[in-house]
């Protein structure tokens, strides 16, 4: 099994999923028109008062990304998972964590990057300082990935069940709380401008952390899953 | 220390005893629970081993 | 040669026990015909055979080796087609194919043959959920086509096949035997192919 | 071998039988002798008064809701390996009582904080980190309730608690971190009294006392649990039989 089959492999992993998603375009623009509403009840919420807004805008914003990549979870295995081709992705030749990395990169190419461009629209609605526009969408470009990659897990274990959305959550959400701290802490903390170097890193490291280790976590879960 | 000064715990009595009664209310459930649950297992216990029993006959 | 056996094998289901103390040993060009009532556990026999569930005991052997052990050189050996047709249905029969192949290190060129073989050349380029039933199994199985697999084993292959279908099937197996390689098969139906010997195995429910 | 003699379901639930009486009048004169002197014999502090009373009970719940993961995710990881089943039915014994211990530190955190800042509820780190370390612990239960059958859900929450007791530290950490950035002038953190000796004698025995009184519950849960696991074996018949008369 040379790697260059594996490359293969993983290439294709990767353009099937992002191909059956775009043939699915329901499953991609749900999670984003999920964040651009939840974004918007806030200020319904809490009134229209702009500081107040502007204030609030990081904590809101990280928290709808994250409810956003949450609810586009389930499909990252469930659709495979019934109608058969997830079994038959585990009976590859190839290492069932890479083959994993890449459906989880796929499912982040079509929920987690269209929320990091979209979110400085919704930053404007709440009346976000423009010079702070660039810290957000940085902290969100390495944040939402690691909801991915944690949410996999989550996803992987709770595969077939009934009521699977909302355990899903219940699984996943404690383990988000670094990467919405980290996240979220990064805006606030330029809005007042003090530097973010120790926040990003941070963040950076989480990524590094869980692109290391959740696929093989999720791998190990997806076979339980199946047996 | 008398009776009422040990009620009244210096003005915390209200903290300090429900703390302790919920804490302690906490450890016993946890000790009734697996009490009433084993009888409930072994009576469904009986009856599966029974149905077990006369299926294979 | 290559030998597939296994030993005092349990499996279970919800600590169920369903098969227990089953040992076979399969050499080249043979095909094992399991039969048995519904629910009698061949559907959990066959999976764990693949590896997909884990034997509660007992051991599962490719050339001596545990395949727990071989791991994915032993899915590299292996083709597997369960109830579940692992067939996408947003993707067209073609494209379904082309990822099969290249997931296991199979020739492209193999495709069109495949396709031409299940008789699903027509559909090709159709969406697979608008084939039907029988056609998404033809195309379950023209996966088996498009790799070099030393170990087939098949659930129920020819559940929902019309005649003419199941004739091409037995075809396959019976050019697939003669070239050495294994079969393993759960079906109602006697199956009718060259197989060099067939060892039966009923499971009682 | 030793370790098959023991991890056998069929002798283990005798052995657990007889230990439990043992564990229970051990752990019940601990608590009480603690308390007592927790109570009584332990000096006022100066600075909160009698309130402090009730770090005798939150401390040593607060340390036991972090130790029974632990544990929880080592019986995980060993059911997970060896596919013991009494290692599965220990990590599924120990969630409830892990989290009946979070929820004792939680209720006694706030209502210990509550004459010292005048609110119930303080977004102090470690009570923050206790909150989700609940959650955590009911994601277990969740999990596991919501899979039929017993091997995957044990396999299944094993995996998640091992992913949880490796996202603990981070989850403090970043809570810890969180809780310094926002640090409001006036909330001090959860001051915890100078420990007086008298007062570190009867936290000892707490401390004792509860792991004493987890080894109890604990073996009276995976005792009818392993029951449940083996029902398919003579065993399990045998002594379900027995038990009729």
């Amino acid at each position: 099994m040379t790697s260059s089959s594996l490359f293969v492999a993983v290439r294709c992993v990767f353009v099937r999923d992002v191909t059956v998603a775009l043939r699915r375009s329901t499953d991609v623009l749900t999670p984003l028109v999920f964040f651009i509403i939840v974004g918007s009840l806030f200020p319904l919420g809490v009134g229209p008062e702009p500081n107040l807004l502007s204030t609030m805008a990081p904590g809101v914003i990280w928290v709808a990304a994250l409810l956003a990549t949450m609810l586009s979870l389930s499909r990252l295995f469930a659709n495979d998972y019934a109608d058969g081709t997830l079994e038959q992705l585990t009976l590859t030749p190839h290492p069932l964590t890479t083959l994993v990395l890449a459906k989880i990169m796929a499912h982040w190419l079509l929920t987690g990057l269209p929320l990091v461009l979209i979110s400085p629209l919704l930053a404007l609605q709440l009346n976000f300082q423009y010079e702070n526009m660039g810290i957000l969408v940085a902290s969100l470009l390495l944040g939402t990935p690691v909801l991915s990659l944690i949410g996999s897990v989550g996803a992987a274990l709770t595969l077939g069940l009934r009521g699977g959305g909302v355990l899903l959550s219940l699984l996943v959400l404690p383990l988000y709380t670094p990467v919405l701290i980290f996240g979220a802490g990064a805006v606030s903390t330029h809005a007042l401008g003090m530097d973010v170097e120790a926040h990003l890193s941070l963040l950076a490291a989480l990524l590094v952390l869980s692109v290391i280790f959740t696929p093989w976590v999720t791998a190990i879960a997806l076979r339980i899953s199946l047996d | 220390m008398s009776w009422s000064e040990f009620i009244s715990m210096g003005g915390y009595g209200g903290y300090v005893w429900s703390a302790y009664g919920f804490a302690i209310f906490v450890l016993v459930i946890n000790v009734i629970i697996p009490m009433r649950r084993r009888g409930v297992v072994l009576k469904a216990l009986r009856q599966f081993i029974v149905s077990q029993t006369v299926q294979e006959k | 040669m290559n030998r597939f056996e296994t030993s005092k094998v349990e499996c279970v289901r919800g600590d169920r026990p369903l098969v227990s103390g089953l040992s076979f040993s399969l050499q080249h060009g043979e095909l094992l015909h399991i039969v048995g009532r519904n629910g009698s556990g061949k559907t959990t026999l066959l999976r764990t055979l693949c590896g997909l569930s884990r034997p509660n005991a007992g051991q599962i052997r490719w050339n001596s080796t545990d395949i727990h052990v071989l791991g994915d050189d032993y899915r590299a050996l292996l083709a597997y087609v369960g109830h579940a047709n692992g067939v996408q249905g947003d993707l067209t029969a073609a494209e379904n194919l082309h990822v099969a192949t290249r997931l296991n290190n199979g020739t492209d060129t193999l495709v069109k043959g495949a396709l031409e073989r299940m008789g699903l050349t027509r559909f090709a380029h159709l969406p697979t959920k608008v084939l039907s039933q029988g056609q998404r199994r033809r195309l379950a199985l023209a996966r088996l086509l498009v790799s070099k697999k030393n170990l087939w084993i098949l659930d129920e292959p020819f559940a929902g096949l019309d005649a003419d279908s199941v004739a091409v099937m037995e075809d396959i197996l019976t050019d697939y035997l003669t070239r050495g390689c294994m079969v393993v098969v759960t079906s109602h139906q006697k199956i009718a192919c060259g197989a060099k010997a067939t060892q039966h195995i009923t499971l009682d429910s | 071998m030793i370790y098959k003699k023991y991890a056998s379901p069929k002798n283990f639930y005798p052995l657990a039988g007889r230990l439990i009486p043992w564990l229970g009048v051990l752990t019940v004169l601990l608590l009480a002798v603690g308390l007592y002197w927790g109570l009584f014999v332990a000096p006022t502090d100066y600075q909160q008064g009698e309130s402090y009373r009730i770090i005798f009970l939150h401390v040593p719940s607060a340390w036991m809701s972090m130790f029974v993961y632990v544990i929880m995710a080592a019986a995980g990881a060993l059911g997970l390996t060896w596919k013991t089943k009494l290692a599965e039915v220990l990590a599924s014994a120990c969630a409830p009582i892990g989290a009946s211990f979070t929820l004792v530190t939680l209720v006694t955190g706030s209502i210990w904080g509550k004459p010292m800042w005048g609110t119930w509820w303080v977004w102090d780190a470690r009570l923050t980190s206790e909150l989700i370390l609940l959650f955590l612990y009911i994601g277990f239960m969740a999990l596991e309730a919501s899979i039929e059958e017993p091997r995957r859900a044990a396999r299944a929450a094993a995996v998640l608690a091992l992913v949880g007791v490796v996202n603990i530290p981070i989850i403090h950490f970043s809570v810890e971190w969180w809780n310094t950035l926002h640090q409001p002038a006036s909330v001090s953190k959860l001051g915890a009294p100078s420990i007086h000796p008298s007062m570190l004698v009867p936290l000892l025995m707490m401390f004792i006392g509860f792991k004493l009184y987890f080894a109890t519950v604990v073996l009276m849960r995976m005792r009818y649990a392993i029951l449940e696991r083996e029902k398919h074996t003579r065993w399990v018949a045998e002594v379900v039989g027995t038990k009729a008369q």
